[in-house]
């Protein structure tokens, strides 16, 4: 068994690990937490796969922000975890089934040879001067600027959305309408007042 | 030899487990969102694996733009989530059926 | 002679139009003037047009005036045809209408109707000479329904009485009824001969004897019956032969002007014209004019019978005028078309002249016209008296008279014709002689004779009418007397028609009674000894002695045969019958067909059944929609996995 | 210098952006200004068909005035507009008509005046569109596009029951019209990619192929005409929507099926028409007889005139369909054209009649608030002029000889004599049954005592009534007395309309 089998087999249990866990404990908190465990493992399967500008960026962006978004959201709500674990049992035959099903239908199609994957050979290896990032960033900003910066848009709007969803207006919030600000004549604002000159 | 069949298979594993996560878990919109994210994860090892058998880069582009998805996606549902809970009180799943046919 | 005949039709037309449009800025007098004047001139230009065709022998006149349209090849024209036969009826149509115009001036001297009346009456003056001047069906088509607008228009002319409403919607839809048939002969004609031109028509009309016609799959019927009989009908309608009488004596809800115009002298004329007119295919049928001659026959007969039992005045009048038209029905199917219009002529003049009287006497009467309530009227309208009795004697044939010298050619032509049919003819025209006689001494007892059975109050106004009445009775008396010893002997015997009608010479019955014909007296010393002068005389004997001399022998006679009496008074159960079941039928197939038809079928059924489905439907699928996320996560996953499933077997499998 | 305008497009878009402008001015202006600017704009549009008909050449077959733009280049679709003898006289008959809406509204509709006479003045324009294109693809834009106004017509200035009859006449006429499109596109496949309606008349079909062809414009046309039995929408439609919008469905809109049966479905699949025109004849022969029984049941007056227009509209289809009736008798397919030239006759006059009879209880509606025939009586002791005009269009209605009415009637009799006797006995039928309902109906009406209050405080008409009953009475009569012009300009295109039914499309 090479390295790379050991490596591989390493954090595909970890990762198959972590995702039961997820689906299965009680507490979101540490769903979460096994949720991270999870994006790890998967970042060093793809650092195996040489994608090393993703796997950093899983981490950083998934665990860093992602996760800890959810963890914030998890512990700020008071969840009554009890109603939320009703059924549990009950449905787990079910996705046993479903999942199991799922699993060996899905397996056919990779186990079998018929869908032309064994004429895919092993990967080449890269020079050593080979840069994931650079490659990436080389068609990142060339063929797919386009889709980059529509990216980028549903990023802006999705932080936007979120804000919108959830900011609540406050009486204390002072700001000014400038409909109405537009819409004032001068007799709302000024009175002449004739005086006698003194 | 690590071939492309052992990637997939751990990626069709993943994405089982979060199919039977979406099952167990069908109250409680946290995991459910969790379960969701597995599964992007799921598609992106795919993705990644056949980037690097094919020797192209364009698959690793594809999980760079769902990964930005995802997290928008991840950051509203959550956002809904917080409104929802605000609303109600609750992120039980049952108790949002205003969709009822 | 266009010109001529523009001026005739025309006039009227003017005279209606002005009278209709501006009846308020003309005045009352301004209308009557009017169109007095514009019939009157439309009558002395008829004189001129007879005076040329007839007596000056000029050639007939047949040109058309415009295309009216032209359509598949064929070219539909409007234009005239004056030959002999339409210039007596237009100098016929005219000179009545004249003498009505002049007399509604008394008569409709109240009405706040005035104008309206004297723009209708032009109309109908204008309708009725497009009809008889036409030259082509569709001419004819087209006067046939103006004058039955105008006959619906005036019998609904006191449109707030419910009576007279009723009538006229009547009087329309039975008229339609005969226009339907009148309608299909037409189309017939134009299918087979490819032309309405009646000079085109009749010219080839000899060839078409042989052609069949197959209506019902498998039978053959010869193409002239099939027209001459659908032609026939339209004149059943229009000039009310049994079954289509109905409308008739209803009619009488109208003024009665018009009953004298309308519905007595000219427009129930029409069908006789027409049949007149269409000799030459007539003549081809055998059939035809057996069913004629037999449908004429009971009519005759048995609506005379019904004008024993009326009391209202102008209905006993109306009933004579039903039973008149069958005997020129019966002259028709026994081939004597000159002996028919003949009638048409002496009858136009003497039964106008009886309605006329008839309205003298309501107005006498401050338009009371049940004849219960008179009786010794000749003390206070002697005029009125003297004519009614001339119109009388020529009604019943009273040899010198003119209605003596044109029924008794009917009956000659009738008994010496052999055509199927005609014996029953003869016995219908000669029992109908004493029928005749019967009602119509019987109205002029109970009329102008006997002890006054008037109520005090009436009494007292009963005078004389005006001038303007009773001129017109007196210039209609003097034709009444004299015309039928003038015209016999050209009419009937002579070349007065020329070609305007055909006889086939088998046929030919006026032939063989002009052998035994020796001038005007010893046609009426021959006459005397015939027996319809006796059956008349009976008559008048009987009507005498029953409502003169016994006046309790009528009442006793009805209680006797009380069933007759009931059928008699019920007119056969006509009315009952049409209304129950063509009006009441009708209706309620309409109500039947709406209910079931389109509200339940249609609309019930498929249309909004359908929409009922799909809303059950979605009802049901609704339910699918829990609103609940994880049954949709659920169903997407199932669907996703059945895909797979379906993907690995098709490409695996 | 007027030569070069291209006039039938004016014809077309001065009153849809005439209309627009109507609506867009919005409620800013006020009713006054509102009503003398669709006045003008209906007038003006009037005034250019007008010219159409003064330039029109009688004697041609072939379009005229064409105008062929590109529109959709891709799927060779044009902008392709051009009118013949058919056309012609259905454009007149709806520039005039709208007229007649717009003073017929003037004082009546004071709720969105401006949107009002801005929907019926773009329904002109679009109206005009589908009698004069050329295009199939611009033929069912407009034909679609039409529905909207009319739809908003009755939705919104209707009666009480409006949202049900808008919603039965816009499903009714769009299941119609969607098969149409299939028909449409399917002609375009086989005539190798053209849109052009001449290259559709021109392309050789198999007997099945015309067939489905035949059926599925069959189902846009027969509900338009309509036919029985998918007629049902037309009476509820009549009943709810305004005096204009029932007077527009009359006089116009129904003809868009018996011009969409001579533009395509005769011409397209002759030999389909041939194949099946015993149906089509039966079922003109039952809507002309049992919709004439079904009209004598109703108590309601605009349901009783919807239900006589079904029936009238029964001998546009029967004259159409007869033709080969005849052909297969006597062999002679110039006795065929009788029948269809009755059906053109029959179309123009009923849109004048009909419109004019809708417009006679609307006068009788906006005073008195009622329809039902129960509710009158004696209505002439008040409005004696209005009883006159309704007297005229009465009579024109059962087809009495010298009105309008008489001429198709009389037509399409005769040439189905030539079919068949049967045929032309149930078409006859008319006569009586046509005569008895709307008769019975004046009589109930018009006639009589006057029986409520309603009716005593009657005021005769208007000056502004008079004029356009008196504007409807001159053509019914002068086509009743002298038709001959309104043939002469159909018959050149009828003509070569004949020809094509002659000569069969099988390959």
């Amino acid at each position: 068994m090479s390295v790379e089998a050991v490596v591989f087999y390493f954090f595909a249990t970890a990762l198959v690990f972590a995702a039961s866990m997820v689906i299965t404990v009680r507490n979101p908190v540490h769903a979460a937490l096994f949720l991270i465990m999870a994006f790890f493992a998967s970042s060093g399967l793809w650092l195996l796969l040489e994608a090393e500008f993703l796997a950093i960026t899983l981490v950083l962006v998934y665990v860093g922000a992602v996760m800890v978004l959810f963890l914030f959201v998890v512990m700020m709500l008071d969840i009554n975890l009890t109603v939320l674990r009703e059924g549990f049992a009950r449905y787990l035959p079910v996705a046993f089934v479903v999942a199991i099903l799922m699993m060996v239908s899905l397996g056919l199609i990779v186990g079998k040879e018929n869908f032309g994957l064994q004429t895919v050979g092993p990967a080449e290896k890269a020079s050593a001067s080979y840069s994931n990032t650079e490659a990436l960033g080389q068609v990142l900003y060339t063929d797919y600027v386009f889709p980059f910066e529509v990216a980028a848009v549903i990023l802006l709007v999705a932080i936007v959305a979120a804000i919108a969803l959830t900011l609540r207006p406050t009486r204390q919030t002072k700001a000014p309408i400038p409909e109405k600000q537009v819409a004032v004549r001068r007799q709302d604002r000024v009175r002449i007042v004739k005086m006698d000159s003194e | 030899m690590l071939s492309l069949a052992h990637f997939l298979l751990l990626g069709a594993a993943l994405f089982c487990l979060s199919v039977a996560g979406i099952f167990i878990n069908r109250k409680n919109v946290i995991v459910l969102l969790m379960c969701i994210e597995l599964m992007l994860l799921a598609v992106n090892m795919n993705f990644i694996a056949f980037s690097h058998f094919n020797g192209d880069i364009a698959g690793q582009v594809f999980v760079f733009f769902i990964l930005t998805v995802a997290a928008a996606e991840a950051a509203i549902g959550l956002a809904i989530l917080v409104v929802l809970f605000r609303n109600r009180n609750s992120i039980n799943v049952e108790d949002l059926d205003s969709m009822s046919g | 002679m266009q010109n001529l005949c523009l001026m005739i039709v025309l006039a009227p037309l003017f005279g209606a139009i002005v009278t209709g449009l501006f009846g308020r800025t003309v005045g009352r007098s301004g209308a009557h003037w009017l169109t007095i004047i514009a019939v009157g001139v439309s009558f002395f230009l008829s004189v001129v047009v007879f005076w040329r065709i007839v007596i000056g022998g000029e050639p007939s006149y047949n040109a058309n005036l415009y295309t009216w349209l032209e359509s598949g090849g064929i070219p539909f024209q409007i234009g005239f045809l004056i030959d002999e036969l339409s210039a007596t009826m237009m100098v016929v149509v005219t000179f009545v209408s004249w003498m009505v115009h002049i007399y509604t001036v008394g008569y409709m001297h109240d009405d706040p109707g005035y104008q309206r009346f004297f723009s209708y009456i032009s109309l109908f003056t204008f309708s009725m000479l497009m009809l008889v001047m036409a030259n082509n069906f569709l001419q004819l088509f087209f006067g046939w329904e103006a004058v039955g607008l105008v006959s619906y228009l005036l019998i609904g002319f006191w449109y707030t009485r419910d009576t007279a409403i009723y009538a006229n919607l009547k009087a329309f839809l039975v008229n339609r009824v005969g226009d339907f048939g009148f309608l299909l002969g037409i189309a017939a004609v134009l299918m087979y001969f490819s032309s309405l031109d009646y000079a085109e028509v009749f010219d080839i009309a000899s060839d078409m004897t042989g052609v069949t016609i197959s209506i019902w799959s498998g039978q053959d019927w010869s193409l002239m019956t099939v027209i001459c009989l659908l032609l026939f009908v339209g004149a059943m309608g229009k000039s009310a032969q049994v079954p289509l009488h109905v409308w008739l004596p209803d009619s009488m809800e109208g003024p009665t002007p018009i009953s004298a115009l309308i519905h007595a002298a000219t427009m129930v004329t029409a069908g006789i014209f027409m049949v007149a007119r269409m000799s030459p295919l007539f003549e081809l049928s055998t059939t035809a004019l057996s069913v004629v001659l037999v449908i004429g026959a009971i009519t005759a007969f048995f609506m005379g019978l019904l004008g024993l039992v009326q009391n209202d005045i102008k209905r006993v009048v109306a009933y004579s005028t039903l039973s008149q038209l069958g005997y020129m029905t019966v002259a028709l199917g026994a081939s004597a078309y000159s002996a028919a219009i003949f009638h048409l002529m002496t009858h136009a003049f003497f039964k106008a002249l009886l309605f006329l009287a008839a309205g003298s006497v309501i107005i006498g009467m401050h338009h009371e016209q049940d004849m219960r309530k008179m009786g010794g009227l000749r003390k206070y309208m002697p005029i009125t008296w003297i004519t009614c009795l001339i119109g009388s004697f020529a009604l019943i044939g009273f040899p010198g008279t003119a209605g003596f010298f044109s029924k008794d050619a009917i009956i000659e032509a009738v008994h010496a014709s052999t055509t199927p049919g005609a014996t029953l003819g003869y016995l219908a025209c000669l029992f109908g002689v004493f029928i005749t006689a019967l009602y119509s001494f019987r109205l002029v007892f109970l009329v102008f004779h006997g002890e006054s059975r008037m109520d005090e109050d009436t009494a007292s106004h009963v005078h004389e009418t005006p001038a303007v009445v009773w001129g017109p009775l007196v210039a209609l008396a003097i034709p009444s007397v004299i015309i039928g010893a003038i015209a016999i002997e050209p009419m009937l015997f002579g070349d007065y028609f020329g070609s305007s009608i055909y006889v086939d010479p088998e046929n030919d019955v006026l032939a063989r009674v002009g052998e035994d014909y020796h001038g005007v007296l010893g046609f009426i010393w021959h006459g005397i000894w015939q027996k319809p002068f006796w059956f008349a005389t009976a008559g008048v004997v009987v009507a005498w002695y029953c409502y003169l001399r016994r006046p309790d022998i009528p009442r006793r006679i009805a209680e006797r045969t009380s069933l007759v009496h009931r059928m008699l008074v019920n007119k056969y159960g006509f009315d009952v019958f049409n209304d129950w079941f063509f009006a009441g039928g009708a209706r309620g197939t309409g109500r039947l067909l709406w209910q079931i038809g389109d509200v339940g079928l249609i609309d019930g059924i498929v249309v909004n059944g359908s929409a009922k489905f799909v809303g059950w439907w979605s009802g049901v699928l609704r339910h699918i929609q829990s609103g609940y996320l994880y049954h949709y996560a659920f169903a997407m996953i199932l669907g996703l996995l059945a895909l797979l499933a379906v993907f690995v077997h098709r490409v695996a499998g | 210098m007027l030569a070069d305008l291209p006039l039938l497009s004016l014809c077309v878009w001065v009153p849809i952006i005439g209309g627009l402008w109507v609506i867009f001015a919005g409620s800013r202006v006020p009713a006054y200004a509102v009503r003398n600017d669709a006045l003008f704009i209906s007038m003006l549009s009037f005034g250019l068909t007008l010219l159409l008909w003064r330039d029109f050449d009688n004697g041609v077959a072939a379009m005229q005035f064409t105008e062929k733009l590109n529109w959709i280049a891709p799927f060779d679709i044009f902008y392709h507009i051009g009118i013949d003898g058919i056309a012609l006289p259905l454009i007149l008959l709806t520039s005039f008509t709208t007229v007649l809406i717009v003073l017929a509204a003037w004082e009546v509709i004071t709720d969105r005046i401006n949107q009002y006479m801005g929907a019926f003045l773009i329904l002109e324009g679009l109206m005009i569109g589908v009698f004069s294109a050329l295009d199939a693809v611009l033929f069912y834009v407009f034909w679609e596009a039409m529905l909207i106004p009319m739809f908003l017509i009755i939705g919104i200035w209707g009666g009480p029951r409006r949202v049900y009859a808008t919603i039965k006449f816009f499903l009714y006429t769009f299941l119609g019209s969607v098969f149409m499109l299939v028909a449409l596109l399917y002609l375009y496949q086989q005539t190798n990619g053209s849109f052009a309606i001449s290259d559709m008349h021109a392309v050789l079909l198999s007997l099945p192929q015309q067939k489905w062809i035949f059926v599925a414009f069959l189902l846009a046309f027969a509900v338009k005409v309509p036919m029985w039995p998918v007629h049902t929408w037309l009476p509820d439609a009549h009943v709810e929507a305004p005096t204009g919008g029932s007077v527009v469905l009359a006089a116009v809109m129904l003809k868009m099926g018996g011009y969409g049966f001579v533009r395509f479905s005769l011409p397209i699949a002759p030999d389909a028409a041939a194949s099946l025109n015993g149906l089509m004849i039966g079922l003109s022969l039952i809507a002309i007889v049992y919709i004439g029984f079904v009209a004598l049941a109703q108590e309601d007056m605009k349901k009783l005139i919807a239900y006589s227009s079904i029936s009238h509209m029964g001998f546009v289809t029967l004259g159409f369909f007869v033709c080969f009736q005849i052909f297969a008798k006597t062999g002679n397919w110039t006795d065929a054209a009788m029948g269809i030239e009755g059906g053109m006759v029959q179309m123009i006059s009923h849109g004048f009649i009909s419109a004019a009879l809708f417009l006679c209880v609307g006068v009788m509606y906006d005073r008195v608030h009622s329809r039902q025939i129960g509710d009158y009586g004696g209505v002439v002791n008040t409005m004696p002029k209005f009883a006159a005009f309704m007297m005229l269009f009465a009579m024109a209605n059962a087809g009495l000889p010298g009105t309008s009415g008489f001429v198709g009637e009389f037509l399409v009799i005769l040439s189905a004599f030539k079919a068949s006797f049967w045929f032309a006995f149930f078409a006859a039928t008319t006569l009586i049954l046509g005569a008895a309902y709307t008769l019975w109906m004046y009589k109930r009406v018009i006639f009589g005592e006057i029986t409520n209050a309603a009716v005593k405080s009657l005021e005769d008409i208007s000056t502004r009534e008079h004029t356009i009953l008196l504007a409807l009475a001159i053509p019914v009569l002068i086509l009743g007395v002298w038709p001959a012009p309104l043939l002469d300009m159909m018959h050149a295109t009828i003509a070569q309309l004949v020809e094509q039914l002659a000569n069969s499309k099988l390959p």
